[in-house]
């Protein structure tokens, strides 16, 4: 009667033209989703607490008894293995012989990991480009603002705090990232450029540029970095690098495969332009992982590049 | 046993690492403690596949420009290339897992794995008699 | 020989640290200590790209999602509530 | 040059091709057409490849790079792999094609590019993993897989799925861990990655009877590892779950072909680098052929306890894992026939099953109960059917695909009298239990609402595409039930040439 006696109301009110329909159905379905997601908080709270004490403890003593077995077998197994850091152990075989002692010959690159993985055995290296690919695919899917992902109380908070670091001027992060920032990128590219000759590579020197990118982004604001890194420059930066990286491999594996001379150069081991293919890889996967840091960290923080 | 805790060492650390990090990943309720022991388990094979590339007195793989590279100089570079792709695939992995933990947070506002299953169970049960 | 053990060591500490931590950010602290002790490790082991990789990505890039997830599940004491 | 023998480099390129392509791409169709014209693409090319292979009777490698086998990267193909690949490429084909319009309303219109690239590069690194020659190789791309299929179930982006997610994912990466350790273990021992070279010395040390204890623990962690992400029976919690709450062709693809695709890799690490014998002496193939029968029990006997439908055909995935694993488990030759034999049978009859179930779902009352599901099958009349054809496929009825792998089966199981015993039994009794579950939903989709006064409600809007993928899949289905002599011919040589 009484939650009638509610409508009843409402509707006088709303023919009273007091109020319009939309609002008062829009506040009930807020005020409905609240208390919802205010129960489930709660019965979450108490599940955990209930489940805690009763059911995990035992489960918990029997897997810890299975792990500690498994762990024990593992160690027997292992101790029969080969001593650690022999010569004669089989893993350094004729595989290894020929990646060292031809290696610079074959591949061009003094840093004879970096031949390896972008030579020998490039197909994983191309593989692990598309399992990062993927993966900011899928916190894309996941992460990128679109009616199923909005949360206003979380909108709400990352305004506030912007207000906050915008208002205090946060002025020690600021010039220290104005200082560091530069000396960052340019330890990424050198890292990138000499992958062939020192240790490093595209990789590693993406992760730093991304994390160059990073730190100027909290100096100072997303806003900034979009000035010249939006998500359309994103998308076609990323894919356009994955392509020249699919077709470089592309190119060696089809004349590799059928046994066709490559016409690419090798040149001069231990100069910058030297390593045939490697170079130009280097480059496009320190592209693409710097893109991608920055863009599962923008998706994480802003739901947005 | 003994004598191969000392000769192996590095393996016989690598697999205990792995047994911490597999019963994080299998017992922890807490989802970030769950995919920290994931990243663990995950680093610790590495350690053991670097530990079979290493030998004693030798540099790392890289040769000077014009000398002559000889096997009896460097470690193995095989096992290096081989974590190097290991550990952008671990990355990218967390990353996505992490992702999935925000987006369970704003839906589900808890951590705890046992909860949400808890609740999953209840919402079915709900729908069932309505 | 003593550096390896008292590094390999550290890493079942901290290992063992992240399951018994209270706070989120005590884990997550942990587990960039464990990274970094890693990338040293690399470097004993002779392998400088894995160390630059590690120190990059374990130590930086993971850390700093493992951060930002913390902050946005409210696990971070001081910055609001 | 011979242009077949690119074929297996080709059409793994091109889908990942097109996974990066399709970024670029706005309109959420597009796209699709793109996934289904890569697809189409590489089923015509593995066509070829199949009838090369099968009429040469010739298992080829392909270098990937300048660099021969114990130095760089190969794909190695034969007329199995080709068959599968063709497989893989029309059931990926047909389940998107059916499935088109509930992809078109489960997913967001700004995501749905995400979507296909998602599909363009679980399609790329299944044909890897049943190309490749390579163990490292296939870790990665079992990771590739693994990201991707999780990704296939969040797409719908509801509340469950999202935790259907999570717990496939924690298990899916137990399981890549423990495979990732099973391959460094075999290189401290071996000192090799690819097929061949590991093959030879893994004889060696098996001859030299060094280091037997490790290629036991070897074998185990694989082959654990395998089973957990292939959900056979007792790791197959994350199954039902995941079904349940992901999209119609997400659920069509993860059952029939990603499922699959670890077990093709498991039967190919058994051939290529140890052999059938070595499985057998293990006692690793009795643990398979025991935990293949328990989960078949054990997945009838949950599905017959569910409501929901889709969970109940994830149960019946359980089930039918179990029967490609007690195939497995019998360790000869015509064991491994007749589990290839089942693959291919379950992939063309779950992905109808699926798609069809959706696809009523869509035109019912848009729940998944079975009660709801009442006379969807008056609504859609090809779905009513392809449901029953699907089923009859699961169970085994005769002219139906599933009959010919059952046959094959009971017929590989007389390898042993106590292994002949147990699996004739369980199999009936699995047939009987399949049955049983698939009854009462197909009693419900065909009985009108209301009794007697023939008020069936209107017809649902027809979808070309659905009912197009679905006859496909019925023909394919009858195609295997009665000229299933064809494909055991080449299943035969397949096995023979990868031995």
């Amino acid at each position: 009667m009484k939650n009638d006696a509610g409508k009843w109301e409402k509707f006088f009110k709303w023919i009273n033209g007091e109020t319009t329909l939309d609002s008062v159905i829009l506040a009930k379905s807020r005020r409905k989703r609240f208390l919802k997601r205010k129960l489930r908080q709660q019965k979450a709270q108490i599940m955990a607490n209930k489940l805690k004490r009763s059911k995990r403890k035992i489960e918990n003593v029997i897997c810890l008894i299975v792990a500690a077995i498994f762990i024990g077998i593992l160690l027997y197994t292992a101790s029969g293995l080969p001593i650690c850091g022999r010569w004669e152990n089989p893993a350094n075989n004729e595989v290894t012989k020929r990646y060292i002692e031809k290696g610079v010959e074959e591949t061009g690159a003094v840093n004879l990991v970096s031949g390896m993985i972008l030579d020998y055995r490039a197909f994983d290296t191309f593989g692990e480009s598309c399992v990062l690919f993927t993966a900011v695919i899928c916190v894309a899917i996941l992460l990128k603002r679109d009616k199923n992902n909005t949360d206003i109380t979380e909108d709400t908070e990352t305004a506030e705090d912007d207000a906050i670091s915008n208002a205090d001027g946060n002025l020690i992060l600021k010039l220290s990232a104005k200082i560091v920032t530069p000396f960052i990128l340019l330890y990424g590219i050198y890292v990138i450029l000499n992958g062939h000759l020192s240790p490093g590579g595209g990789f590693s020197g993406g992760a730093i540029i991304g994390a160059g990118l990073i730190l100027y982004t909290t100096a100072f604001g997303q806003e900034s970095t979009r000035r010249f890194f939006t998500y359309e420059t994103f998308k076609k930066i990323s894919s356009g690098c994955l392509l020249v990286y699919c077709f470089s491999k592309g190119y060696s594996f089809f004349t590799g495969g059928n046994h066709l001379e490559s016409m690419i150069p090798l040149g001069k081991p231990g100069n910058i332009l030297s390593g045939g293919l490697i170079l130009p890889l280097n480059i496009c996967v320190g592209i693409i992982v710097a893109c991608t840091m920055y863009g599962i960290y923008s998706f994480f923080t802003k739901g947005d590049i | 046993m003994l004598k191969f805790l000392t000769e192996n060492h590095y393996e016989a650390g690598a697999i205990i690492l792995f047994g911490i990090g597999f019963l994080n990943l299998l017992l922890q309720d807490n989802l970030i403690k769950k995919f920290i022991g994931l990243n663990i388990m995950d680093t610790a094979v590495y350690l053991f596949l670097v530990a079979q590339g290493y030998i004693v007195g030798h540099t790392a793989p890289i040769a000077q420009a014009g000398e002559a590279a000889l096997a009896t100089k460097f470690v193995n570079p095989i096992p290096s290339g081989l974590v190097l792709t290991g550990i952008v695939v671990s990355v990218s992995v967390t990353a996505f897992s992490l992702a999935l933990v925000l987006r369970l947070y704003k839906k589900y506002k808890t951590l705890s794995l046992d909860a949400v299953l808890e609740l999953l169970k209840e919402d079915k049960e709900d729908e069932s008699n309505p | 020989m003593i550096l390896d053990y008292v590094l390999l060591g550290f890493l079942i500490i901290c290992a063992i640290g992240t399951t018994y931590a209270k706070r989120l950010l005590d884990t997550v602290i942990i587990f960039m200590a464990y990274s970094s002790v890693m990338a040293v490790i690399w470097a004993l082991l002779e392998s400088p790209d894995l160390a630059i990789t590690e120190a990059a990505v374990g130590a930086g890039v993971t850390g700093i999602l493992f951060f930002v997830t913390l902050k946005k599940v409210h696990a971070l004491k001081g910055t609001r509530d | 040059m011979n242009l077949i023998l690119n074929i297996p480099f080709f059409s793994i390129f091109l889908a990942m091709f097109g996974g990066i392509v399709t970024v670029l791409i706005k309109k959420g169709d597009n796209a699709r057409r793109l996934h289904m014209t890569i697809t189409s693409i590489t089923a015509v090319l593995s066509f070829i490849l199949l009838l090369y292979t099968y009429y040469g009777r010739q298992r080829f490698t392909f270098m990937m790079g300048h660099f021969p086998a114990p130095w760089g990267n190969e794909l190695k193909a034969g007329p199995l792999e080709a068959m599968f690949a063709l497989l893989f490429s029309v059931v990926m084909f047909l389940s998107i094609g059916g499935g088109k319009l509930l992809i078109k309303k489960d997913v967001l219109p700004e995501k749905q590019g995400f979507y296909f690239i998602i599909m363009n590069m679980i399609f790329g690194s299944m044909l890897a993993l049943i190309y490749t020659n390579d163990l490292f190789t296939a870790y990665v791309f079992i990771e590739i897989n693994t990201i991707c299929s999780c990704a296939l179930i969040m797409a719908k982006d509801s509340g469950n799925s999202i935790i259907a997610t999570i717990h496939y994912l924690i298990m899916s990466l137990l399981g890549s861990g423990f495979i990732l350790f099973s391959i460094a273990l075999l290189y401290s021992i071996t000192g090799q990655l690819l097929m061949p070279q590991l093959k030879e010395s893994v004889t060696l040390l098996l001859q030299s009877g060094r280091y037997n204890f490790q290629l036991t623990i070897i074998v185990a962690l694989f082959t654990i590892g395998i089973a957990i992400k292939s959900a056979l029976f007792p790791f197959h919690t994350m199954l039902p779950g995941a079904y349940d709450s992901a999209n119609t062709s997400s659920s069509a693809v993860l059952s029939g072909l990603v499922l699959k695709s670890y077990i093709i890799l498991l039967i190919k690490v058994y051939y290529c680098v140890f052999t059938i014998d070595m499985i057998r002496s293990m006692r690793i193939s009795n643990l398979l052929f025991f935990l293949g029968l328990c989960g078949m029990v054990a997945g009838s006997l949950m599905a017959l306890k569910e409501r929901r439908i889709k969970r109940e055909l994830a149960y019946s995935s359980v089930a039918q894992i179990g029967y490609i694993y007690m195939g497995i488990g019998l360790g000869s030759d015509l064991g491994i026939e007749a589990a290839v034999l089942h693959i291919i049978a379950h992939a063309l009859a779950k992905s109808l099953l699926f798609i069809v179930v959706g696809r009523m779902k869509d035109v019912s009352l848009s729940q998944d109960y079975n009660h709801c599901l009442k006379c969807a099958a008056h609504k859609d009349p090809v779905a009513g059917i392809g449901f029953l054809v699907g089923t009859f496929s699961i169970i085994g009825v005769p002219l139906f695909a599933g009959f010919a792998s059952k046959l094959y089966l009971s017929i590989a199981s007389f390898i042993s009298p106590v292994k002949m015993a147990a699996a004739l039994i369980i199999i009936a009794a699995s047939m009987i239990l399949n049955a049983m579950y698939f009854i009462p939903p197909t009693v419900d989709i065909w009985s009108p609402v209301h009794v007697g006064d023939g008020n069936y409600g209107p017809r649902a809007k027809m979808s070309k595409s659905f009912v197009m993928a679905c006859v496909a899949f019925i023909a394919i289905n009858f195609f295997v039930g009665i000229n299933y002599k064809y494909i055991v011919h080449i299943v035969e040589l397949g096995i023979q040439l990868m031995g």
